[in-house]
C-alpha cells in the first residue's frame, strides 16, 4: 500500500511541483527549510488547495484525478489535520472542539480513546475552558487531541509539537507512532527539527524549494552522500540497531547492527530491544590503519570507502561514504582527504567518537 | 382593542419580515462574502440602491411591480390568484426588499472576518459544508446577525412610506402602527401620538437592551 | 419674496399660479409643499412661513388660536370638488362601488385629509359604507390616493377634481363621476396670513392675488370652485 | 437649472452627513466595542432606537428638539443667535441621529472583530494609542466603513420624512431630491418624478458599483 | 543593574504569583512547562496586562508601581516583543511590517541595522509580500526582524524561534546574543527547549504552576539538586570552560574550567575561545577508586561529595552533587548508592561519559 500524489501548485513568487510516493502506513516526514512548500504539500492532500493536473491515490482508492476531474472532498477523505497555528473554535468550550470530529464519527470508526488522548495530552483540566484561555502549548495540545479524536484514516500534522516541552513531547511521540502501529494509521508529518524527526520517522522527504528533492527509508535517505548539504551538519547515518548486550563494569551497553556492533553509554533498555541511533558524520573519522594507541574512540570499524564527495572550494569538510555493513558517513578535512588519498574500494577504518540515540 | 391591532400587525410584520430577510440574506451575504466573480460587486451595488430612493417613490415603483399586472405580482396573481398589493404579504416582500442592504451588509462582513480558517478545520473534522456552515460559521458570525436583526427589525417597525403605498393602511390588515401614530401627529392629536411613541420606544429599548445586554455576555472570539 | 407653505392637493394649481403672478408683480415665491398636518407642526415650531394655504378650515383656525397665524387675514381661497374617478374608460356613477370586478377603492385617510373626510361621508350618505368597508384602501394624501387608482391597484378611487383635470394627468381626464355637493361637508380651503409674514407687504399682495379673477379662473381650469 | 438644485443639495447633505456620521461614529463605537461596563448595552439600544419611529414622527420630535425652545436648538439659538431648524444645519444634525445606527453598528462589529492583537504589537513598536488606531485599527476595519459609509449615505439620500419635517421644503435651501420627487408625484408629473429617480438610481449605482469593485481588490484580512 | 519585577495576576484557575529580580543585561530565560504562566509574565512586563499590586523596575527606572498608582504605558517602555504567534499586521506589506517601528523609531536610536537583521533572518525576498501569502516560518521570522528594528531598550520573546529551522537558528542564536554584548540590550526570553535555553542564556528562571521557582546563572542553577526534577532528564550541570589546547592526533579538544580540565571530541574552535558545556546528570558516574581498566570514560575527574538526594520510592535514579571545583551533577542507581554508600564529604571521582556542547 502506498500513498502517490503529484501536485503542481503556482503562488506568486512560489512554484509547488511535488511528486509523492510513499507507503501508506507508518509516520512519512516532510522535512526541509521553511518555506519549502511543506504546509502547502499537506493542505493539497487535505484536498484544501486544488491543483492543476493534480493526482492522489491511496492504496488503490483514487482521491484525486483532475484530468478526470475527479475530487474527493475533504470531508469525503476521512483525515485529521493538525494544522501549523491551532486554529480552534474560539466559540467552543475545549470540550466542545475535542468533540467536534469525535461526534461526527461514526460508533464503529471510534477507535482512539478518548481518555487515553485527553491524559496524554494533559489536558483532562482544561476541558472547560474556552480556547482564548489557553497558553500557546495548551492551545497545540487540544488541537492535537482534536484531530486524534476525530479518528482519521490519514493524518496530516504540520509541526505539531513546536510549541511542547520535552515531557509532553516525549508523551506525544510514542502515541503517534502506536497510531501507526496498532491502528494503521498513515501519517504525513511535517517538522524542521531533525531530532524530533528521527524519533518518529520511517520514510522521510526531503523538500526544497517547492520540490521533493529525495524520498527514502530514514536509515537510507540520511547516508545519501547527495543529501548531505541538506541535512546542514545534522548530515550523518542513522542505524536501526538491537541491543546485544550490556557491560556493566564499563557503564556500556553493545548494539548489534548488519555490519557489526557499537558500544554506547550504558542504555536503560533491554536485552533484544531496538534502538536506533545517529552517527553524525563529523563525529566519525577515518584512518588507514587501525590505531595503536588507546583513543577516546569508542568505536574502531573495518570499512570501505564507497564514494568521494569533492566539495566546492566554499564547503570546508569532504564527505566520504564508507560502508560497514550499513553505509556510513564521515566528514573529513580537506587536509586530511590529501594525506590519506581515499578511493572508492578502499579499506580503511570508521573511528567514531559518539553516537547520538535517536529512538 | 383598537389601539393594539396596529401594534401587533407591526411587531408580526416586522418579525416576519426579518426572519425572511435572515433567510435570505444568509446564502446571498455567503455568496457575496465567498465570490471572487465580478458580478458579487454589481449585486452587492444593486442591493444597496433601494435605499436612495424616497420610500414614497420606492413604494410608487414597488406598487407597480407587484400590481396584479406587474413584474412580479402578474406572475403571481396567476399563480394564487389573489393579488399582492394592499395585502401583509405584499407589505413582507417591500419591507424585505426594503430593509434587504441593513440585513446583507453586516452578514456579509461577519462572514469576511471569520474567514477561511475555522471552516477548514472543520471540514477536516468530518463535517459536511453545510454542517460546518451551521456548527462553525453561524455561531462565529453572532454579533454580525444580532446587527442584521437589529437594523432589518427596527427599519421594518419604523417603515412608513413604503408600507403606507403597497399596503394602503387597511385596518387590522396593513394598517401598522407607524401609520398609525403619523395620523395622530397629523390631526394634532399629539397625546396619542406621544403615547404611542413612548411606549414603542420603551418597548423597543427593553428588547434591545436584553439583546445586546446578552450579546455582551459572550466573549469576542477575535481576542 | 414669499415663502408659502402650500396644502399638497393645491400644489400643483400654485405652481401654475406661480410664474403669472411672479410676472405680474415682481415677487418671488418661494413653495414648500406638504400635508397640512406637516405644514402646520412646522409653523407651530417656527417655520419661516408667511402664508399657508391649508387644505381645510381647522389648520388656520388653530393657528390663529396659538397666535401663529393674523385672524383677519384667513379667508377661503379655494373650494375643492370631489370626484369618483377610474382610470379605465367606463361610465360611473353612485352605483359603480358595487360593480363587478371593484376589488378595491382608493381614499385618502379620512383622518388626516378634508377628502378622505369627504369621501367617508359620501358613502355613509349612500348607505355604502359597510359593505365596500372592506375593499376601502387607504393612501396618505389625495395624491397617494391618486397614484393608487393610476396605478391600476384600485380599480376606483376618491379624488380631487383639481388632479383628474390636470393637464399633467397622463390617465384618462374625462371619466369621472362628480360627487354631489351636498353628500359631505364642503371641502373649503383656507388662506392665512402667519405670523413670519405680517410685516411682508408682498405677502399680503399674493394673498390679495389669489381672490383675483385671474387666479381664479386657473383654479376653475384645475377644478376648484 | 433648476432641476439640479435639489441634487447639489442632496449630494451635499449626504455627504455632509456621512463625514459627520464616521467622525462621530468611530469613537463612540469605539468606545462601545471595547468598554466592558453596563452602560455600554444602554446605549447600543439608545443608539437604535430613533430607528423604530416613522420618520414623520421621528422628524416632529427633532422638530421640537431643535426649534429655538428645544432641547439642543434652545441652547444653540441662544450661543449662535440662529435657529437650527428649517437650515441645512439642522437637516444634517437630524440626519446624523437618524442613520447613526447604520454607522455605527458596522463600525462596532469590525472593531470587535480586528480585537486587541493587532493594537499590543502596534503598541509594542512604539506606536501611541492614537498612532496605533490610525494606522492599523482603520485599515483593518475598512470593510466595517465602507459598510457604514455606504448605508450612512444612501440613507441619508433617500430620507425624506425626518428631512421634509425638520427642514420644510425650501427650495435651494432644505428642498432635496427626495422631496423634490415627491413632490413631482403630487403634481402629477411623472415624467421629472422618473427622470429624477432613474438618474438617482443609476449614479448611486455607479458610484457604490466603483466602491464594492475596488473594496474586493483588496483582500480580506482573515485569511 | 537589575530588573526587578513583582506581578499578581488571577485567572480563573490560574494564579500568576511572581517575584523576578534577574540582571538588566544579557538574555534571561523563563524555562517551563506549558501553562506554567511564561507568556503571562511577558505581557506583564510589557504593560499588556496590569496585575494588583504590581512593580517593576529596570535599573534605577521605575516601570510601574500599582502602589502608587504609577504605572508605564507599553509604548513609553520602548520595547520589542515578539509574541508567541507572529502577530503582523494583515494589511501591510512584510515591508511596512518591519518598518513600523523602525520608523517610529527616533534616528539616533535606530541601533539595530536594516540590511543585518533582513540578511540574518532570510527575508529580503519576502519583503513585497502580504503576511497571509507567507509560510508559518517565514512570519515568524518576520515578527522577529519587525521587534528587532524598532531598536528596543528591553526585548521580550516568546519561544520566538519555535518554527524556525536549524540553519536560521544558527543565524538568529548569535544575533540576540550580540544585541546584549555589543548594544546592552537586555532580553527576556521564553523558550522549551532547554538546548536552545543552554546556547543563549545567561540568567535562567525556572517557572512552575505561576511561580517562579528559582533564579540564577544557568551554569549555578542546572547543578541545583532541588531543581533536577524540574529539567528531567536533562538535568545536569552547565560548565563554561575555555578552549586550552587541541590534542589532533587524538582528535581531541582540551577544555579548562575552574576544577581542571575536560577533554570533547575535537572542536573548530581557537585556543583561548570560551565553550559552555552541558553535563547531563545521566552521564555521569561515580567510582571510590580511579579506574584502572582503561575504558570509554574520557574524563575522570576527583571530586567530593557534597549532596546526595534521597528520592522518593517512584524514582529510579539517585542525584548526587558532587564538586570538582564547580558543582556537578551525577545520576547513580539505588543499587549503586547502597554499594558506595556516599557521604558528604567523601572524595570520589567522577566519571564523564560525554560531554555535550552548548555555545
Ligand atoms: N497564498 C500564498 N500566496 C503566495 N505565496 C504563498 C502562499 N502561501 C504560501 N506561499 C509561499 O509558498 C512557499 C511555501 O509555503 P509553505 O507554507 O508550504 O512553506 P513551509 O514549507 O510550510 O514553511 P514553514 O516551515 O515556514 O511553515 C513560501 O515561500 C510561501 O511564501
Ligand atoms: N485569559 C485567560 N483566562 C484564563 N486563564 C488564562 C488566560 N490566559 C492564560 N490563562 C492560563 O494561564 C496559564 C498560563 O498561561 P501562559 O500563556 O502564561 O502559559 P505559558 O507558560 O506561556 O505556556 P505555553 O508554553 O504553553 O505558551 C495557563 O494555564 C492558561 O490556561
Ligand atoms: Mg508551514
Ligand atoms: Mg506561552
Amino acid at each position: 500500500m502506498r500513498i502517490n500524489a503529484r501536485f503542481d501548485v503556482a503562488y506568486s513568487g512560489f512554484d509547488l511541483k511535488v511528486d509523492l510516493d510513499v507507503p501508506a502506513k507508518g509516520v512519512t516526514t516532510l522535512f526541509g527549510p521553511s518555506g519549502a512548500g511543506k504546509s502547502t504539500v499537506l493542505r493539497c492532500l487535505a484536498g484544501l488547495e486544488r491543483s492543476n493536473n493534480g493526482y492522489m491515490q491511496v492504496g488503490d482508492a483514487v482521491w484525486q484525478d483532475e484530468s478526470n476531474s475527479y475530487f474527493l472532498t475533504t470531508q469525503q477523505r476521512a483525515l485529521g489535520y493538525v494544522f501549523q497555528e491551532p486554529r480552534l473554535f474560539s466559540h467552543l468550550s475545549v470540550q466542545k472542539n475535542l468533540e467536534y470530529g469525535y461526534k461526527r464519527t461514526p460508533k464503529n470508526e471510534r477507535h482512539v480513546e478518548w481518555d487515553q488522548a485527553i491524559n496524554m495530552l494533559a489536558i483532562d483540566h482544561l476541558l472547560q475552558r474556552k480556547p482564548h484561555n489557553l497558553s500557546g502549548g495548551e492551545q497545540q495540545r487540544v488541537a492535537i487531541g482534536r484531530a486524534l479524536l476525530a479518528c482519521p484514516k490519514l493524518l496530516l500534522m504540520d509541526e505539531p509539537l513546536a510549541s511542547l516541552d520535552k515531557e509532553r513531547k516525549r508523551e506525544v511521540i510514542p502515541f503517534i507512532r502506536k497510531l501507526h502501529d496498532e491502528l494503521d494509521i498513515p501519517v504525513i508529518y511535517v517538522s524542521h527539527s531533525l531530532e524530533e524527526v528521527l524519533q518518529i520517522t520511517d520514510t522521510m522527504v526531503l523538500m526544497r524549494e517547492g520540490e521533493s528533492v529525495a524520498t527514502g527509508h530514514i536509515t537510507q535517505l540520511c547516508s545519501e552522500l547527495e543529501l548531505s548539504e541538506y541535512l546542514g551538519d545534522m548530515s550523518g547515518s542513522v542505524i536501526d540497531t538491537r541491543v546485544v548486550a550490556h557491560e556493566e563494569e564499563f557503564g556500556l551497553t553493545r548494539l548489534g547492527f548488519d555490519g557489526g556492533e557499537l558500544y554506547v553509554p550504558q542504555l536503560p533498555i533491554e536485552k533484544g530491544h531496538g534502538q536506533r541511533v545517529h552517527l553524525l558524520a563529523r563525529n566519525v573519522g577515518i584512518a588507514l590503519q587501525k590505531p595503536q594507541v588507546t583513543t577516546s574512540f569508542l568505536n574502531i570499524l573495518e570499512a570501505t570507502v564507497v564514494e568521494v564527495a569533492v566539495p566546492d572550494i566554499t564547503r570546508h569538510a569532504v564527505q566520504i561514504k564508507l560502508d560497514i555493513g550499513v553505509p556510513l558517513l564521515a566528514n573529513i578535512s580537506r587536509k586530511s582527504l590529501y594525506t590519506l588519498r581515499l578511493e572508492p574500494g578502499q579499506k580503511c577504518y570508521a573511528l567514531i567518537k559518539a553516537v547520538s540515540l535517536a529512538r | 382593542m383598537d389601539l393594539l391591532s396596529p401594534v401587533w400587525l407591526t411587531l408580526k410584520l416586522a418579525a416576519v419580515t426579518t426572519v425572511i430577510l435572515l433567510l435570505v440574506s444568509t446564502p446571498l451575504a455567503w455568496w457575496l462574502a465567498q465570490s471572487k466573480s465580478k458580478w458579487a460587486a454589481v449585486v452587492e451595488a444593486i442591493v444597496a440602491l433601494p435605499l436612495v430612493l424616497p420610500p414614497t417613490v420606492l413604494g410608487f415603483y414597488l406598487l407597480l411591480a407587484l400590481g396584479a399586472n406587474g413584474m412580479i405580482g402578474g406572475p403571481w396573481s396567476a399563480l394564487t390568484g389573489s393579488a399582492l398589493t394592499f395585502t401583509f404579504t405584499g407589505l413582507v416582500i417591500a419591507s424585505v426588499l426594503y430593509s434587504l442592504p441593513f440585513v446583507v451588509q453586516p452578514l456579509q462582513n461577519a462572514f469576511v472576518s471569520v474567514g477561511k480558517k475555522p471552516l477548514e478545520a472543520a471540514w477536516c473534522l468530518r463535517a459536511s459544508y453545510f454542517d460546518a456552515f451551521i456548527s462553525i460559521i453561524l455561531p462565529l458570525s453572532l454579533r454580525g446577525y444580532i446587527t442584521a436583526a437589529v437594523l432589518g427589525f427596527t427599519h421594518t417597525m419604523g417603515e412608513f412610506g413604503v408600507v403606507l403605498m403597497v399596503g394602503g393602511s387597511i385596518p387590522g390588515e396593513t394598517q401598522v402602527l407607524s401609520i398609525a401614530i403619523y395620523e395622530h401627529v397629523e390631526v394634532l392629536d399629539y397625546g396619542s401620538a406621544h403615547t404611542l411613541s413612548v411606549g414603542l420606544l420603551l418597548f423597543t429599548f427593553i428588547v434591545l437592551l436584553a439583546v445586546y445586554f446578552i450579546n455582551r455576555r459572550f466573549p469576542t472570539h477575535a481576542d | 419674496e414669499i415663502r408659502v407653505a402650500v396644502a399638497a392637493n393645491f400644489l400643483a394649481t400654485l405652481k401654475t399660479l406661480a410664474p403669472l403672478y411672479e410676472q405680474q408683480t415682481g415677487d418671488r415665491l418661494i413653495v414648500s409643499g406638504a400635508s397640512s398636518g406637516k405644514l402646520f407642526a412646522q409653523v407651530i415650531n417656527g417655520a419661516p412661513y408667511d402664508v399657508f394655504l391649508s387644505a381645510d378650515g381647522g389648520y388656520p383656525e388653530q393657528l390663529i388660536q396659538h397666535d401663529k397665524a393674523l385672524a383677519s387675514s384667513r379667508f377661503v381661497y379655494a373650494t375643492g370638488v370631489l370626484v369618483l374617478w377610474s382610470r379605465i374608460n367606463q361610465p360611473l356613477d353612485k352605483n359603480s362601488f358595487i360593480a363587478e370586478g371593484i376589488n378595491h377603492i382608493a381614499i385618502a385617510n379620512p383622518a388626516t385629509s378634508p377628502y378622505g373626510a369627504a369621501a367617508r361621508q359620501t358613502l355613509i350618505k349612500l348607505g355604502l359604507l359597510d359593505k365596500v368597508k372592506h375593499k376601502l384602501v387607504q393612501g396618505e394624501s389625495i395624491g397617494q390616493t391618486f397614484l393608487f387608482v393610476a396605478s391600476g391597484n384600485a380599480q376606483l378611487g376618491f379624488v380631487a377634481l383639481s388632479q383628474v383635470v390636470n393637464p399633467a394627468n397622463p390617465y384618462n381626464q374625462t371619466n369621472y363621476w362628480r360627487v354631489p355637493a351636498d353628500y359631505h361637508s364642503p371641502l373649503a380651503q383656507e388662506a392665512v396670513l402667519l405670523q413670519h409674514g405680517k410685516d411682508n407687504v408682498a405677502a399680503k399682495r399674493f394673498l390679495e392675488y389669489l381672490k383675483s379673477d385671474a387666479a381664479r379662473n386657473v383654479m376653475a381650469q384645475y377644478g376648484y370652485l
